[in-house]
């Protein structure tokens, strides 16, 4: 257990304590900041180098790569929960791929955000993301992964709405941090689920971690009352988290608005790595994922990862489609990243672990390549971000056009040279041989052929043809990109700050192919803990050579018909129709709008927690506070019908017996009037009746 | 063996305060508030030492005190904590220095507010430290009327209303609460909390108090169940659970904020201690009789309230409701442990970490939304009275340094890992789920709505273009700032290794746990 | 008719005669007349009875009727002293002046 | 029936009515002796000759004396200057018809039972004294005590208040 080991924390601690101390020093230096957060990236990054080496030593000689180093956290009842960290190949690779690409896209940032107030607190949050970012990578233990997770969710959160003054950049933070919290909800349950069976959240724990062999069988063995296998309804919620942090089909409405963010933030979050953690997720799981009760040897994909397979075919598919309609240069590159995103979804389901690895590695350079050009396109047109009102760009920036370029054709897989073609072809391979059903092959080669088109049509449009960059676009100051105002009104090529990176990240997506190539699939075997040897005769065997001519032909054709459309006559004017639109306009307005699914997502689920929250609100009002008025006025009535008893029943009746005796009393004293003679004439009258009645009781 | 009385102390110093204040006039307002705050930092101080003395692994009561007090009625003055119990009291002398920063800008009749407040803090001592029904019942009764004026004095518009509505709905369910201690105390002849505790649990109360009614139309069953939900209602009015909980938003709302700090922040406990110290232990067997209802209720009480914050306008109703979301959890975890397990050693673990995680969840919240209150009252007092969402927009510009704490407070408040929410709500999940496993998953929603409301908050009030009336409201001042540090710092050192309190408080889950397991 | 009855109706027809004038004049001396008449009808009777009754040798009759005379003279004799009295302190005997008694 | 009784008893009955309905007062006391003395003839008609005497003595000898006394002394001797009004009368005739009405309704309903000793019974002074000393001692003991009594009382009352108070 040497020293890199023990001291991995290390990586992820630096730029966290950067970011704190750039938030809280007083002095609002922005030298200060840009240092800060560079410095603890770049000492990051070399530790990551160091555990490369280290891990590449041990592989070397021989010993288990994996390495891991748990502590104990806090005691509930007689048990302690204990987190730690981990070193495996997987770790290392994503840690320096993270750790170089955040390095670059600091640099980078340092150029695009030199005129922005706020600068301090955005490379706070950028070092925060970055930390938190690399959490995620080393945790050993779900929980502090998750707990990383979350707070990756908070900074993308922090960043998106960075131009907080704008409303769509705040609503639009508030939709990414809600949708993904949908996936980490039930990321959450899949957790405590995980824990109610396992017992533990560690992944390796010499042994005892729930990845390891004991676990998983014991949580194959379970089934829940409803007959699915504990595993796979495990596997299935931590894959929702994953579908929510990487923009998967049914949770991806909220990285297209994420494009609302500054560039940088686009670039290394929502291209490079944020939405690369949910595919690092499902990787990181991959045993529990596969974990199924069929025979060892025969590789039948377990329901988890043919679930994992569909969603990622699908969303490829279904990211590409509506890529091509789209006018927003980011949103464009946001499509497509959700296409590529299916892309490794669908290698991890059909490859394993490596083939979908390579891709997010290769799909990282390239991507952040791609936004970073657009971001020094959308500096130097100063915030124009509609590839309608561009063109003509590739003269006056040659340096964006070039490296843009070389990032396009890695994107679309452009044969031989370019890592993009190499990580597709092992995806579509693995597709190919997939036992299952040929379905996502065929998705997989469709949506290739679209991301050949869809780049093609925003290359062009961008930098080919005269420039539509009409005059009073100067004082329409697009608000958020206020940034980039220079004198001289044509664009202009960016500063050096913003090539270089470029540069470097161009260079990285043309020799980053050869690492993974079936001749010499040094990437697949560092990631299998296989051992690695040269032999060419691999294009041969296991129809790989089919694979690799039908994608390049593909590839081709889709670059053909980019150029047939937008290539030959690039538009004039910046209103004038899409050349493509004008064969199906109605098709294409509704690919334009992402198929309406915001529009679905808004009236059916946005409309059904308001209107639940109104029904609850009204219950509250209305019925609980009405039980208890009611309680209350019944009390009341009560009350006063006892006043009223009390004061008409009983005390009127009083007053009247007071007065009847009263009246009968001076009646009766009439009698004693005084007169003598009335006293005798009543004595006789008593005198006759007395007489009578004695009579009458005598007679009968 | 003649002991400090620390208890007795403690829950003396904050009369003494009071009386001190109103002795003192309101002559001079800012050095009666000085005193005030003298006086809760004294309690604080005091209860810092108790928690420096106490032995997390001794079982049973610490610092107990016994004094007969009516040997008539066999009712003596006998006080004593254990973890929960310290919790409970560091949370008050935490909370109560809050309130009364929070309210330092109350002008009419200073010396009775704070005369009041502290009377206030001497009843909530009382309550987390009685250990005979007798005086617990009097310091919970007590409790009500300083509460009661606080609210109506200074509260808002409509305040004495929501007062008296508070007042009313609490002393039904007491008295409810009182006719069922009193069927008990005719059949046992005794007050005391562990004696009822023993009896509960050889399963000799219920039979005993059934006989002594001698209700012939109610099968022994019913008998008990009557019992039962009479202090059921008592401490559901007061936690509260959903049909009971009407008072609450209204009261949180037009009370001053520093009143309402005080009640979200402990006055709400005292329903859960409630629960966990007489609820739990005597009515073991009748709750788990009635599981299925009183999860739907805790249920209920976390989703529909987390879906009422959403619809509210007034920031101060809304945190109202996310206070009760929050305490539904706990109810989540309460009802959670009381299941039968008949001993299943897992089980029983998981029943630890769901105790765990309610003491946890109590003190953070308490915590967390005392804060939250208190940067409402600082935003209502710099915006003149006015807290409606709609009223702000875009105060991020103006008041950065502001919105940063804020914004920790309310992630926070969220449940954001790294910040105390997170683990609270984590062991509660983790200890009910396997327990109560479909009543966990739909609380789950819950989570998702605390987001979502929160969210809202700091869309509509910090983000956006900035309402050009905001533009010159003042940030936090330098006295502001040093309060709130130790407040988000507690928030941070809580979030990140919350050993600080559960080495405190784990011995005492573990007891209470298997003080349920063995009927 | 009996003798016995014609005696009791003479003695009844006195008796009312004696009422008549005791209710209809307005003079005390006259109401007083009327009054010792009254009682003579009843002495009538006394001895009419005794006359026609199944013992006459008891006396009883007699007896009662000697002493009812003695008794109705001296009553005879208080009434009109008290009757001058009144006079002399009211200057008049008229009936309806004395009602001091009146309730 | 004898035609003796009939005469008699108109003689009474005239001399009684006249007593009571004359407007001069003396005329009345006058009429008032004759009436008696009517009634005194129909004790001896009975039988009893010492009551038809004592009736003689005492109501005529002295009662009508001192009703004449009384009227002279009262200066009532004058004619009545104002009667009462009708109405006054009216009822008390009335009333003293109606309970003659009801005796006499009595008497004749009552005659079957009344007894019908025909015989005279002879009864003798002498006899009447003995009764007295041996029978009747206790009530003539009384009405001597009363006799005084009324005789005193009537003194005192009819005294001169001015000579007693000087």
């Amino acid at each position: 257990m040497n020293w890199i080991v023990r001291n991995l924390w290390l990586v992820p601690v630096l730029p966290v304590l950067a970011a704190g101390i750039s938030a809280l020093a007083k002095r609002k230096s922005r030298v200060l900041a840009a240092s800060l957060a560079i410095g603890s990236m770049s000492l990051s990054f070399l530790l990551s180098v160091w555990a490369f080496a280290h891990v590449l030593a041990l592989r070397n000689s021989g010993q288990p790569s994996l390495q891991v180093f748990n502590f104990r956290w806090f005691q509930f009842g007689n048990e302690w929960l204990s987190l730690g960290w981990m070193l495996d190949p997987l770790t290392a690779v994503m840690l320096v791929m993270v750790t170089f690409v955040g390095l670059l896209i600091f640099i980078y940032s340092v150029g695009y955000m030199e005129h922005d107030d706020n600068f301090m607190r955005f490379f706070c949050f950028l070092a925060l993301f970055a930390g938190a970012m690399l959490g995620v990578i080393i945790s050993n233990n779900l929980l502090l992964l998750f707990m990383c997770w979350e707070i990756v969710g908070l900074t993308s959160y922090l960043l998106i709405g960075f131009w907080f003054s704008n409303p769509k950049a705040a609503a639009a933070g508030k939709k990414a941090f809600i949708v993904t919290r949908i996936g980490d909800v039930l990321f959450f349950l899949g957790i405590v689920w995980l824990y109610a069976q396992s017992g533990t959240l560690l992944f390796y724990d010499n042994g005892a971690g729930f990845l390891e062999h004991s676990a998983i069988s014991h949580l194959l063995t379970q089934t829940t009352t409803t007959g699915i296998c504990v595993a796979t309804g495990i596997a299935l919620l931590i894959f929702c988290g994953a579908v929510g942090k990487s923009g998967q089909f049914p949770l991806h409405v909220w990285l297209p608005d994420a494009m609302e963010g500054p560039t940088p933030v686009s670039a290394l979050i929502h291209a490079a790595t944020m939405v690369a953690a949910g595919v690092f997720l499902v990787a990181r799981v991959y045993p529990l994922m596969s974990a199924h009760t069929g025979l060892a040897d025969v590789i039948t994909t377990s329901t988890a990862l043919q679930a994992v397979t569909w969603v990622g075919s699908f969303t490829a598919l279904f990211g590409a489609v509506i890529a091509v309609a789209q006018y927003d240069i980011k949103r464009i590159l946001a499509y497509s990243t959700v296409s590529q995103l299916g892309y490794m979804m669908m290698g991890l389901g059909v490859g394993g672990v490596s083939v979908g690895m390579f891709h997010l590695i290769t799909h990282a350079f390239f991507k952040s390549l791609l936004f970073l050009g657009a971001g020094s396109v959308i500096h130097g047109c100063s915030g124009e971000q509609d590839i309608r009102k561009m063109g003509g760009l590739g003269k006056l920036m040659p340096v964006t056009f070039v490296t843009y370029a070389i990032g396009m054709l890695a994107l679309c897989g452009f044969p031989l040279f370019f890592s993009g073609f190499w990580s597709k072809d092992e995806i579509l391979h693995a597709a190919h041989t997939w036992n299952i059903s040929q379905a996502p092959f065929y998705m997989g080669a469709f949506a290739a052929l679209l991301t050949a088109f869809y780049m093609s049509r925003q290359v062009f449009y961008v930098f080919a043809g005269t420039s539509r960059l009409a005059e009073e676009h100067h004082d329409h100051a697009h608000a958020a990109d206020t940034s980039s105002h220079h004198g001289s009104g044509s664009p202009h090529e960016s500063p050096a700050v913003m090539t270089v990176p470029l540069m470097i990240l161009s260079a990285f997506a043309l020799l980053l192919g050869f690492l993974g190539t079936p001749a010499w699939p040094w990437f697949q075997s560092f990631l299998e803990d296989a051992p690695v040897s040269v032999n060419f005769g691999a294009f041969l065997t296991g129809g790989m050579l089919p694979v690799m001519l039908s994608s390049s032909v593909i590839v081709l054709l889709g670059l053909t018909l980019g150029w047939w459309f937008f290539g030959r006559k690039p538009i004039e004017s910046a209103d004038a129709p899409d050349n493509f639109g004008k064969l199906s306009p109605s098709i294409f307005t509704a690919l334009g709008n992402a198929l309406y699914f915001d529009a679905i997502y808004g009236a059916t689920f946005v409309k059904l927690t308001t209107l639940l929250s109104r029904i609850s609100d009204w219950l509250d009002r209305w019925v609980w506070n009405g039980a208890v008025q009611t309680v209350t006025y019944t009390v009341l009535g009560f009350a006063h019908l006892d006043n009223f008893l009390d004061t008409n029943v009983v005390n009127s009746g009083f007053d009247e017996g007071c007065d009847t005796v009263s009246r009968s009393g001076k009646l009766l004293s009439m009698l004693q009037a005084g007169r003598i003679q009335g006293y005798l004439k009543i004595v006789a009258g008593a005198l006759v009746v007395f007489t009578i009645f004695l009579l009458w009781k005598a007679k009968i | 063996m003649i002991t400090f009385p620390w208890i007795s102390t403690l829950t003396i110093v904050p009369v003494v305060g009071a009386i001190v204040l109103l002795a003192f006039g309101s002559r001079n307002k800012v050095l009666v508030r000085w005193i005030a705050l003298a006086f809760s930092f004294l309690a604080l101080v005091l209860t810092l030492a108790l928690w420096h003395q106490f032995n997390p692994l001794a079982d049973g009561y610490q610092f107990q005190e016994l004094h007969a007090w009516i040997p008539a009625l066999n009712a003596e003055y006998r006080v004593g904590i254990d973890g929960l119990g310290l919790l409970m009291l560091l949370l008050t002398s935490i909370v109560v220095p809050i309130g009364m920063l929070a309210s330092w800008q109350i002008q009419q009749r200073v010396s009775l507010y704070f005369a009041l407040v502290l009377l206030l803090q001497a009843c909530l001592v009382g309550t987390f430290t009685a250990l005979n029904f007798f005086h617990w019942f009097i310091y919970w009764e007590l409790g009500l009327i300083p509460a009661f004026f606080l609210i109506k004095l200074w509260g808002g518009p409509k305040s004495a209303k929501a007062a008296m509505q508070f007042l009313v709905y609490t002393m039904v369910g007491s008295i409810a609460m009182l006719m069922s201690f009193l069927a008990i105390y005719l059949a046992t002849k005794t007050f005391d909390f562990t004696e009822l505790a023993h009896l509960a649990q050889s399963g000799k109360l219920m039979p005993a108090v059934v006989s002594t009614l001698g209700w012939h139309l109610f099968t022994p069953a019913h008998t008990a169940m009557v019992i039962f939900l009479g202090v059921f209602l008592g401490f559901a009015v007061k936690v509260p659970l959903i049909p009971f909980h009407t008072w609450l938003p209204s009261a949180y709302s037009e009370a001053p904020t520093g009143t309402t700090i005080l009640l979200t922040g402990a006055m709400s406990k005292m329903g859960l201690y409630g629960f966990l110290r007489i609820v739990l232990p005597l009515f073991g067997v009748q709750m788990q009789q009635v599981l299925t209802p009183l999860l739907w209720l805790a249920v209920a009480t976390v989703v529909l309230s987390a879906y009422a914050a959403l619809a509210q306008t007034d920031l101060k109703r809304i945190f109202a409701y996310s206070s009760i979301n929050h305490l539904g959890y706990c109810m989540l975890g309460i009802f959670a442990v009381v299941k039968f397990t008949g001993g299943d050693a897992a089980l029983t673990a998981q029943k630890f970490a769901a105790m765990n995680g309610v003491y946890l969840q109590m003190f953070n919240h308490g915590l967390t939304a005392a804060t939250v209150f208190w940067f409402i009252a600082m935003l209502e007092k710099r915006s003149g009275g006015l807290r409606g969402l709609n009223d702000f927009g875009g105060l991020r510009k103006a008041m950065p340094v502001f919105t940063g704490l804020m914004g920790i407070a309310l992630f926070s408040s969220l449940g954001l890992p790294g910040l105390n929410g997170f683990i609270g709500e984590f062991l509660i999940f983790k200890g009910s789920f396997p327990l109560v496993t479909w009543a966990t998953a739909s609380s789950a929603i819950g989570l998702l709505l605390t987001a979502v409301f929160i969210l809202g908050v700091l869309q509509r009030v910090f983000y956006g273009p900035l309402g050009e009336k905001w533009v010159h409201l003042p940030d936090l001042t330098l006295g502001e700032r040093l309060t709130l540090v130790p407040l988000i710092g507690l928030m941070f050192a809580l979030g990140l290794y919350p050993q600080f309190i559960l080495g405190v408080v784990n011995h005492t889950a573990i007891q209470m746990a298997l003080n349920l397991r063995n009927f | 008719m009996s003798p016995l009855s014609g005696y009791l109706l003479l003695s009844a027809l006195l008796f009312s005669i004696g009422l008549a004038g005791a209710l209809t004049r307005r003079n005390a001396i006259l109401v007083l007349i009327g009054i010792e008449l009254m009682l003579n009808a009843a002495n009538l009777n006394f001895i009419a009875f005794w006359r026609y009754g199944p013992n006459p040798a008891a006396l009883t009759g007699v007896m009662f009727t000697i002493f009812s005379i003695s008794v109705a003279a001296a009553e005879a004799a208080v009434g009109l002293s008290i009757i001058l009295a009144v006079y002399r302190h009211s200057k008049s005997i008229n009936l309806d002046a004395m009602n001091s008694m009146k309730g | 029936m004898t035609i003796s009784f009939f005469i008699i008893a108109a003689i009474t009955i005239v001399g009684t009515a006249a007593a009571m309905s004359l407007k001069n007062l003396v005329h009345c006391v006058l009429s008032l002796t004759l009436g008696l003395v009517g009634l005194a003839l129909l004790f001896l008609l009975l039988g009893a000759q010492f009551v038809g005497f004592t009736q003689i003595l005492v109501y005529v000898g002295a009662v009508a004396i001192l009703a004449v006394f009384a009227i002279m002394m009262t200066r009532s001797a004058e004619p009545m200057t104002n009667l009462p009004p009708a109405s006054f009368r009216l009822s008390g005739v009335l009333i003293a018809a109606t309970v003659f009405a009801v005796l006499a309704w009595a008497i004749s309903s009552a005659t079957r039972s009344l007894p019908s000793q025909s015989s005279q019974p002879e009864v003798s002074v002498n006899q009447i004294g003995v009764a007295l000393m041996h029978q009747f001692v206790l009530p003539l003991e009384v009405i001597g005590v009363l006799l005084t009594a009324a005789l005193v009382g009537a003194a005192i009352l009819a005294m001169d208040e001015t000579g007693a108070s000087r």
